[in-house]
């Protein structure tokens, strides 16, 4: 049984911020989504942000996640860091921080923060037209020991 | 607490407990002592003997006692190829436990060259597959009764005489299945069978193997005379005793339609009231207590953890890989689609589990389902 | 009944029984199940490993836990053997257990030298022989800490020092020691330690082995992740707790001469009592609970029928070498007379003995041996 903090359980039983943004259109707001993970891989986050244009801060997010206990926890933690901060303060937003917020993980599932921040990313990268950076294998195997080489290139390409 | 995790542990029979402790209280002799008192604890140990042997359909002299079903398949496993030595081929299936798949795995270090016969959909072997892949040179043969996960039966009895056909030796992990099946050894074509006791409500820390009679064994653990130089090492007596009389337990239920009716209304009722859910594994083939469910589009830890917090304890893939966190490699070999292998759960049913505790998994489940499914980004693809 | 042969077993402290007995009940979970109910199992198993380093003075990581002393003996040695697999050479005393003898035995067989070190009249290793014997060759050195028949110390130190300036691996077979003399594993040079519970009031069926971190362990029983990979097994959590109780329990006595002084009382008791007779061992290298008396003239079997009789349970040889016929393998090595070598008796009190106990020996014990000395044709000669 993984030892995990209260905040983790906590947020894991009543995650803040779930489900789906709505889409419909307001004035001078944006809605992103982020995308990392896969069902392949057994985890999977898709991050909302609703960004006011003018300041670039995000005034709202929401995640989806398929994942353990772990990976919802962080989903959360990652929307509650997040809300309220500019793009640019988002960015800095690292998966220890993530982890910190959530009173510590588990070494053995430290990864599944890393999808939060990963998601993040995608979703200011989305939002600023920028091509997503590629993660190299190397990279990808230090994220997730359940993302093999060959796992991650399945990723991408069910991506 | 509602335990539906039988397959990955017991709780000791209180029969069996009190058949035990005379043994960790005043019987404390070692029954190779010199004096009647340890005298007396040998009784106790041909009395657990015939026990188990009884349960199997097997002669006394062909069980000895190890301390769990891991060091049975280890031992095993080592003692068929010292008896051909000459043989390098060894034939196992992609979804035994790891007690056998890591020795074949090391073996094949060694310069062994091992089959893994894969599975179909529904866990099951295809013994043509097994025909095409015998040779002469193959020593063993080793596969499980019944598969912790999926509660899945191999067709021991086919498989045994095919072996013997090519002179191959036939060990069987049948760690999931005594107790919960009949075996009968006189039968079947077995050369060395594993078990363990706490799968059967007797504790933890005691196993036994069959060895037919004849079979050229050499142990795993030399040292002194225990179990006629089969197994080193002061007998676990309050084990033994306690193995024993789980057996005769064990042998008392078996046939009784309890523990698969609750199942079968588990089982039913999670598919009647949860959509995109399957049972994984073969409908008949299978143990009477297990089912294996998937749970499209969520995840099974999650899907754990919400059941722990309703006192309810179940399982995701076998109990010593859940600290891993790669899907099951027996749903895997299974080739069940993603959607499924990450959110499959094991509800295993012992003959203590009460209609009410079935009753209450119907009650939460259904939520906790279609809560995690809210907050996955699958379910509305 | 007088129990006199804790040598061989002990019994288990009822407070030991009672710490484990909720792992026999309630909290049956297996510890790598992904439930709290498993999970508080896992915590258990914690505090146990805590209690074991408290006493042997090492770090918890470094314990893992076995069924046996047999088990761990022969795998400490396997895995030495597997740290250093270009190395041929083997170092161990005539005197060991069968545990440690047999798999030596075994390995010459598999190309290996085995150089069995001798010791003198009182059961001493002579250092010098040891000094002889290594070179740069010398994959192990595996000895006993303290001998079950003499209860004779050796100087695990000094050995320990000696082995690794020729780079040796050193195995100590420490069964009989642990619980009845301090050992400190932060000062000893050893790398690999064995110890047993039913020998220190644990029940029957757990043991432990102590691996120096850092040390490239090969486990012997390969399979689940149990024991962070090192004993593959589903733990046998009652006997663990119970290990670890019984660690904490024998650390309070350490030092206490209750023991010391009954094993005294008796060995001079008897010896005032009865001509003809001598203590085998070392007077003062030896454990404070044994002694091994020699009655010349008499035989050992025909001792114990008697001290049955009278309810006094004793020991000639080791308890599981005593099914055979041959005079102690130990008493051999120490080239003891004929007259003693068939003759010889082994003690062994515990912290329950109690001086009424030994008070009725040295009743029974001077007429037993007479009468049989009369019935003997050597003692008239
Ligand atoms: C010195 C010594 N080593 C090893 C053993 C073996 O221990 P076990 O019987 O627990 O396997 C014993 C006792 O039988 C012993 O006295
Ligand atoms: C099929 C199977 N074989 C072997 C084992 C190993 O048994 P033990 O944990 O007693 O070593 C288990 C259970 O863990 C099992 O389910
Ligand atoms: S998301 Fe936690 S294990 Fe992969
Ligand atoms: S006289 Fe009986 S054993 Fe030798």
């Amino acid at each position: 049984m993984w030892d995990y903090s209260e905040k983790v359980l906590d947020l894991f039983y009543h995650p803040k911020n779930q489900g789906p943004m709505d889409p419909t259109p307001e004035p001078g707001i944006r809605v992103v989504t982020g995308d990392v993970g896969s069902i392949t891989c057994g985890d999977a986050l898709r991050l909302y942000l609703k960004v006011e244009e003018a300041t670039e801060r995000i005034l709202a997010a929401s995640f989806q996640t398929f994942g353990c206990t772990s990976a919802i926890a962080s989903s959360s933690a990652l929307t509650e860091l997040i809300t309220g901060l500019t793009l640019d303060q988002a960015l800095k937003i690292t998966n220890r921080d993530i982890a910190d917020y959530l009173g510590g993980l588990p070494p053995a599932k430290m990864h599944c923060s890393v999808m939060g921040q990963e998601a993040l990313e995608a979703a200011i990268y989305r939002y600023r037209g920028i091509p997503l950076p590629v993660h190299t294998d190397d990279d990808s195997a230090l994220i997730c020991s359940c993302f093999g080489i060959s796992e991650s290139k399945i990723r991408r390409l069910v991506r | 607490m509602i335990y539906l995790d039988n397959n990955a542990t017991t709780a000791v029979d209180p029969l069996v407990l009190e058949a035990m402790l005379p043994y960790l209280k005043e019987f404390y002799g070692n029954p190779s002592s010199m004096h009647s008192f340890g005298g007396q604890v040998g009784k106790a140990l041909s009395q657990a003997r015939e026990q188990v042997a009884a349960l199997l359909g097997c002669e006394p002299s062909e069980i000895l006692f190890t301390s769990c079903g891991s060091e049975g398949n280890n031992t095993a496993i080592r003692a068929a190829l010292a008896a051909q030595p000459e043989k390098r081929h060894i034939i196992t299936t992609q979804v035994e436990h790891a007690s056998v798949l890591n020795p074949c795995k090391h073996l094949e270090k060694q310069g062994y060259h091992v089959t893994y016969l894969s599975v179909d959909e529904q866990g099951c072997l295809d013994l043509l597959e097994l025909e095409a892949a015998l040779t002469g040179d193959t020593a063993l043969v080793t596969l499980m009764a019944a598969n912790n996960e999926t509660g899945v039966l191999f067709p021991i009895e086919q498989v045994g005489s095919l072996a013997h056909d090519y002179g191959a030796i036939v060990h069987v992990d049948a760690v999931q299945a005594v107790g919960k099946i009949p075996l009968d050894l006189h039968q079947l074509p077995v050369d060395l069978l594993t078990l363990s006791g706490h799968k059967l409500h007797a504790p933890k820390g005691i196993g036994a193997l069959y060895v037919r009679r004849g079979f050229r064994f050499r142990p795993l653990l030399i040292g002194g005379h225990q179990e006629k130089g089969r197994r080193a090492g002061t007998e676990n007596v309050p084990g033994i005793v306690a193995l024993g009389k789980a057996a005769e337990l064990a042998q008392t239920y078996l046939g009784d339609p309890h523990e698969q009716q609750l199942r079968d209304a588990l089982e039913i009722g999670l598919l009647q009231r949860i959509p995109d859910t399957q049972v994984n594994g073969h409908l008949l083939h299978r143990l009477p207590n297990t089912t294996n469910l998937g749970f499209k589009f969520v995840e099974g830890e999650a899907i754990l953890f919400w059941l722990n917090k309703y006192g309810i304890c179940a399982s995701s893939g076998s109990a010593c890989t859940s600290g891993s966190l790669e899907p099951s490699h027996v749903l895997r070999a299974m080739h069940l689609p993603y959607t499924v292998l990450h959110g499959s759960i094991r509800f295993s049913l012992s003959r203590f589990t009460q209609a009410a505790e079935v009753e209450r998994v119907l009650e939460v489940l259904p939520g906790i389902i279609s809560h995690l499914r809210a907050i996955s980004p699958f379910s509305h693809e």
